[in-house]
């Protein structure tokens, strides 16, 4: 099995499942010769072609309603927006159109299209191109947003992405594209959707993180395991449709939370998942349920960037304030 | 201090343009002049034209020789029967509304002929992705009268088009301006893409074309040289802002220029030429010809929608003075003067007609509601297992009161 | 005082502060001659004339935009988008600019602007006209996102969303347009933002609610208290930023708490606030915090839009729930 | 089986034609014919032209007799001396980020005479919205260098232009993609609002075009005729995507007729002419002329940024062609052939533009770096109450490591 990035499993992914199905398409911009700016694309147009691997003109609505169209016609069509702080100008095509033709035409007319782009910060990049879009598209209905934490899941999720029958937001860590490998093997087999996974199992605490937050989370895991404190964490990875359950378990085996994101605080994600805690596992909790995320500011620019993206120091404060309540 | 450049109506060429026929001879000056003077720095590098087609003038008279088809008694007399069809359809839809029957809708009347020119010219596998006035064409492509009422009333089953007719692979309407355009680009790619030989007709209003999504559609589509023809239905108005005030262009069909496509104007009140202009794009396209674009010059003779009361903005006068270009009575002179139409043929259309349009309000108004918990059914392919719950929430609690 | 309807009082806050302060334009589609689409912009024409009236092309990205072009230069632009569900193409301008260039600048130039739209179903309006766009905005840092429930507030806070120096969406709860009147008196007295109201003291639950559900929810309490219940009702009003202590304080009197809201559920606003009390006010709490929000599906047509949104029935069935779990 | 249309280059005014001028006695052609077969039912409307401006040939030698501003020695001089200075900076900038002491930086290489028209050719009280590569213009209007450092090195302070220059009221580089050009008609209103003689210049790539929001804007300026000139700077490419496969349309200038207005070329490697025709247009706005649209052609000589490798998508042999062409080796022959410029001035000047592009780079290195807390700063005028805790607690923290 290879030794392979983040970012080289999106490729593994794409140049899989185009092989494996020829109604696969990608499209983009400055994806085909250039292979897209952090190079998902790499060899995909040498492999099969500028009709099924489509350089866009710069226009990102556009992106968005071609992929549309395409999904309506059979052809699965997987789009690259070069970067998340420009996927705001597909919301409005994904909201009014993806998710609804099914719906709207009964299902004469359906959408099986996944929207890809990286997502958050971390690398220093230049303005707005490090924001976390997960929570905008996930309060879309009729949509799925997945978000995988490692190479191993970013194949078998994006596998899972192309070949979902409705419209997939498919947001990459960038921060995680290049940082580490991980064995993977292209045999084609998709991860489950729907459903989050237990990426480590332990009895004191659940903490909860999907992206490139995982990292950190899991480092943050770590430093408790060192320090007597068992964490289970638990990878959301498909952050729409929710799988509460799983956290909802884990929770009430530990009584303690803790749900880490990048995403701006107020309306992300992790309230979502804490106002899930709040309904139905409010009898299971020892202790508060602790959100670190975004502060509420726009990312700052590249020399800022650290003081807005909680690390392992935040994760671990909010942790040992959980602890303070309610002890172990 | 500010004033509308346009206001002026000087170098336009706007829906009432129609009613008084270019003269021939006269060649057209360039309509945009250089921001510099012509010096010896400067040198002119390209040239745009836009051309206007009519064959019928307002009175049902001619004003060059019609095309094959109009000349067919049995076409011509099919499209004359699915205009009237569809205004008799419109009168009865706003007559259902009226009387509290059917929700907010959008009538079509003075617009008719663009419709049926879609219907008549676009091939059966063709895909149409429609705006939302465009029922002569769904109607000849299939969709049932009740399912517009359906629609307009409220219920999503009006966009479930049956199968087995041309319809069953056309879009729905699409209320969010523009948004469906570009659509088109990946409609047709994925055409392209399959090696078929279908066209996509994707057509909208004059203010449809202020929108962001509609130039991403009309400047990319030649890059991929697709097959699709984008169709302007120039009315005169978006709402309340009249379709001289909408832009700074002169006219709507210069549009295309933006995206290095055909831009050209035809006479929507005119149904010979509209339908001859858009076979023209159509099978152009077909052939491999590209993208292009029309705009129907047209009038809206009934308010926005029943929502609407135009008297608050447009003058009477204004709606007086349309009414003379209407495309029926025009149609109408013209088929009597070719002998292929009687009082007789009148009156059992009109009569025909009727009950069409009866039937389908009684059909629509038959509708059993659908089920509470059908919002969940067409979400996704397979309801996912965390949303269960909602679905049984609102099937456990039943019909809730409020429905139209 | 006059007694007006809910959309009186917006036309009214208008008309007021534009004779107040000369700076103040609005713009957006069929606003001018038309009045809006709703009426809002009624008389406005007339009074103040085409330069500071202005009917805009039928675009949103652009109505957006250029309210951000003319709050730069100190023009307080009031833009009207005319139904919720086409605020969408807003979203980018917003996000990326309206709610930067303040920070961009460094305080040089900035967008004093309210962007106005009617929110939320219930009028049997055809599709894509009665979306909840509340949450959608309230996740964009750097804004403010307001509710009125009534007249008075719409007036009063409407006039505070103008003068404000930041941008404000502005969210007029379509249903009670006219449902109901109110005497409003035009004195020029804005209402405070970032601050819930207290709109009926209680004493054994808190509902917490804003815009058209606010009604139902006042009907719920009337119905509690035949049964002898006694409801706090709290008015979030704006949005974003949230006052969360208003809520805390009321929740830890009553110990019980059910969220109504009319947007989508997951990811909703509704979510946020049970996060802040599943962080904040666990120690409080009774009973689970329910949250009554419209299903993870679009706004249905209007035969079924009544199934989607918020009734009585729902708010009293959730609340019934919290007394069965901890009773009075 | 899909392919472009436009690969070809038939009917295209690129780039590539600014090396070879047109002759001039040629009449052009309409470029876009009309959809169907000129017959007796088809009139001719309306006639648009694209124009082309150059004044020096790339060897420098003139094409046509210069304006009088060009033959003045202290203005032609200075222009020269911003272009030189420019090209200093940008070569320290890419040193920097080479070396790890910068982020991302957009090189602006090739497309100087550009920034130095723009910059000569507004008045101080103008507002100038640029997109992310004008920093002539912008150093013409008064932002220091460290600025342009101190934005691309990921620093907020870097927009913050200096009180009492022309660019305290321009707007900062704009990265997302033609979103800051609508904000023009915002500010143009304003100005005409308030009866301002003061023009707004909105500047973009080739790429930007294809976005609805740059047409949302050149659809509407001419609505209510604001002193606006919408810059293009065609630079041949969009990162890797030729300007030729952007657009179906055979050039960007055409794009204006869209809206209605004058859309025209200029060979923007040439600045003379960039500077005639940008003072052309703005005086033409500052006088009620309304809106215009500028296509300036040139070329990206570098690569898109410090992150990109054009030697992934691009000959070799396009670049060498194009330094041919370039705008400051023009120039000077220009000036030297008019007695304007030596070699003993050429050193000066080098030496000069080194020694401040050095110091920006000091100036931006030394630059102390702000406060963890000073991200909530400038988020509202008034940090909302409820907004304390997380300034509080990021304050307490104290820095964090990982700046740049
Ligand atoms: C994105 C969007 N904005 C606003 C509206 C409200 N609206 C419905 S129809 C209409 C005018 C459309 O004018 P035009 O495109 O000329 O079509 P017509 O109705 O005249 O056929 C407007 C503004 C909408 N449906 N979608
Ligand atoms: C909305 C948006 N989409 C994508 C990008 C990424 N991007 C940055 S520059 C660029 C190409 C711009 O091309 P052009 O407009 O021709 O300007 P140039 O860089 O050539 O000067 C792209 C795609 C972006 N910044 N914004
Ligand atoms: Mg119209
Ligand atoms: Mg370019």
């Amino acid at each position: 099995m290879p030794n392979i990035t983040l970012i080289e499993a999106v490729n593994l992914a794409m140049a899989s499942e185009m092989r494996r199905d020829p109604s696969v398409v990608v499209l983009g911009e400055d994806i085909g010769r250039n292979g897209g700016v952090f190079r998902a694309t790499l060899g995909l147009l040498d492999e099969f072609g500028p009709d099924r691997v489509i350089d866009t003109p710069l226009a990102e609505t556009l992106v968005a309603a071609m992929a549309i169209g395409l999904s309506t016609q059979g052809i699965r069509a997987v789009a690259e927006i070069q970067f998340s702080g420009f996927m705001y100008p597909c919301v409005d095509q994904v909201v009014n159109h993806a998710t609804r033709y099914r719906n709207r035409t009964r299902g004469r007319l359906t959408c099986p299209m996944v929207i890809r782009a990286p997502n958050g910060g971390g690398i220093h990049a230049p303005e707005h191109h490090s924001e976390s879009l997960e929570t905008t598209f996930a309060h879309m209905p009729g949509l799925r947003v997945v978000a995988p934490s490692s190479p191993a899941r970013a194949y078998g999720l994006l596998l899972a992405a192309i070949r979902d029958p409705d419209p997939v937001i498919f947001l990459e860590p960038t921060r995680l594209y290049r940082l580490f490998k991980q064995p993977v093997e292209d045999n084609g087999e998709a991860l489950p959707l729907d459903t989050c996974f237990i990426d480590r199992s332990g009895s004191d605490i659940t903490l909860v993180s999907w992206g490139a937050m995982m990292h950190d989370t899991r480092v943050a895991a770590d430093q408790l395991a060192a320090e007597g404190i068992s964490a289970e964490i638990i990878d959301v990875a498909t952050i729409k449709p929710l799988d509460l359950d799983t956290i909802l378990e884990s929770v009430a085996k530990t009584g303690r939370c803790v749900i880490i994101s990048e995403s701006a605080r107020a309306g992300g994600w992790a309230s979502e998942i804490a106002a899930g805690l709040a309904e139905h596992g409010l009898l299971t909790l020892f202790a508060p349920v602790m959100r670190v995320a975004g502060y509420d500011t726009p990312m700052p620019l590249a020399k800022q960037e650290r003081v807005y993206i909680p690390d392992v120091s935040r994760i671990l404060h909010e942790v040992r304030k959980v602890f303070d309540l309610a002890p172990k | 201090m500010l004033h509308c450049a346009n206001s002026s109506g000087k170098n336009r060429v706007l829906p009432s343009a129609i009613a008084k026929p270019a003269a021939k001879a006269q060649a057209a000056q360039p309509t945009v002049n250089p921001l510099t003077e012509l010096s010896s720095a400067t040198t002119k590098v390209a040239s745009y034209d836009v051309f206007l087609t009519r064959y019928l003038n307002p009175d049902g008279s001619l004003a060059a020789e019609p095309p094959a088809f109009a000349k067919d008694r049995d076409t011509a007399r099919a499209m004359y029967e699915l205009m009237v069809r569809t205004r008799l359809f419109d009168k009865k839809a706003v007559a259902l509304q009226r009387t509290g029957q059917l929700g907010t809708y959008a009538a079509v009347l003075g617009q008719e002929a663009i419709g049926v020119a879609i219907g008549h010219a676009l091939a059966a596998d063709d895909i149409f992705i429609p705006a939302y006035r465009e029922y002569a064409a769904q109607f000849a492509r299939g969709v049932p009268m009740h399912s517009i009422l359906q629609y307009w009333g409220g219920d999503e089953r009006g966009m479930a088009y049956p199968a087995g007719t041309p319809s069953h692979h056309d879009f729905p309407l699409s209320v969010p301006i523009a948004t469906h355009i570009p659509h088109a680009i990946g409609v047709a790619y994925a055409i392209k893409l399959k090696n078929e030989r279908r066209v996509v007709l994707a057509s909208c209003g004059d203010g449809a074309t202020s929108k962001g999504d509609w130039y991403e559609a009309v400047s990319s589509a030649k890059v991929w040289n697709l097959p699709i023809v984008f169709l302007v239905n120039n009315n005169g108005w978006a709402i309340s802002m009249p379709s001289h005030r909408q832009t700074g262009a002169q006219n709507y069909a210069q549009k295309g220029f933006a995206g290095g496509i055909t831009g050209e104007q035809v006479d929507g009140n005119d149904v010979i030429a509209t339908r001859a202009v858009l076979s023209a794009a159509i099978e152009r396209a077909r052939d491999g010809g590209g993208p292009s674009l029309v705009e129907a010059l047209t009038y809206r003779l009934h308010d926005h929608t029943t929502a609407d009361d135009a008297r608050r903005y447009r003058p009477e006068a204004e709606v007086t003075a349309a009414w003379e270009r209407c495309p029926v009575k025009r149609y109408k002179a013209y088929l009597e003067t070719a002998g292929f139409w009687s009082q007789a043929d009148e009156d059992a259309l009109i009569a025909a007609g009727t009950a069409a349009a009866e039937a389908a309000a009684q059909t629509f108004t038959a509708t059993q509601p659908q089920a509470p918990e059908a919002i969940f059914d067409h979400l996704y392919e397979t309801l996912p297992k965390s949303m269960a719950w909602q679905r049984e929430e609102v099937r456990a609690r039943g019909p809730v009161g409020g429905g139209h």
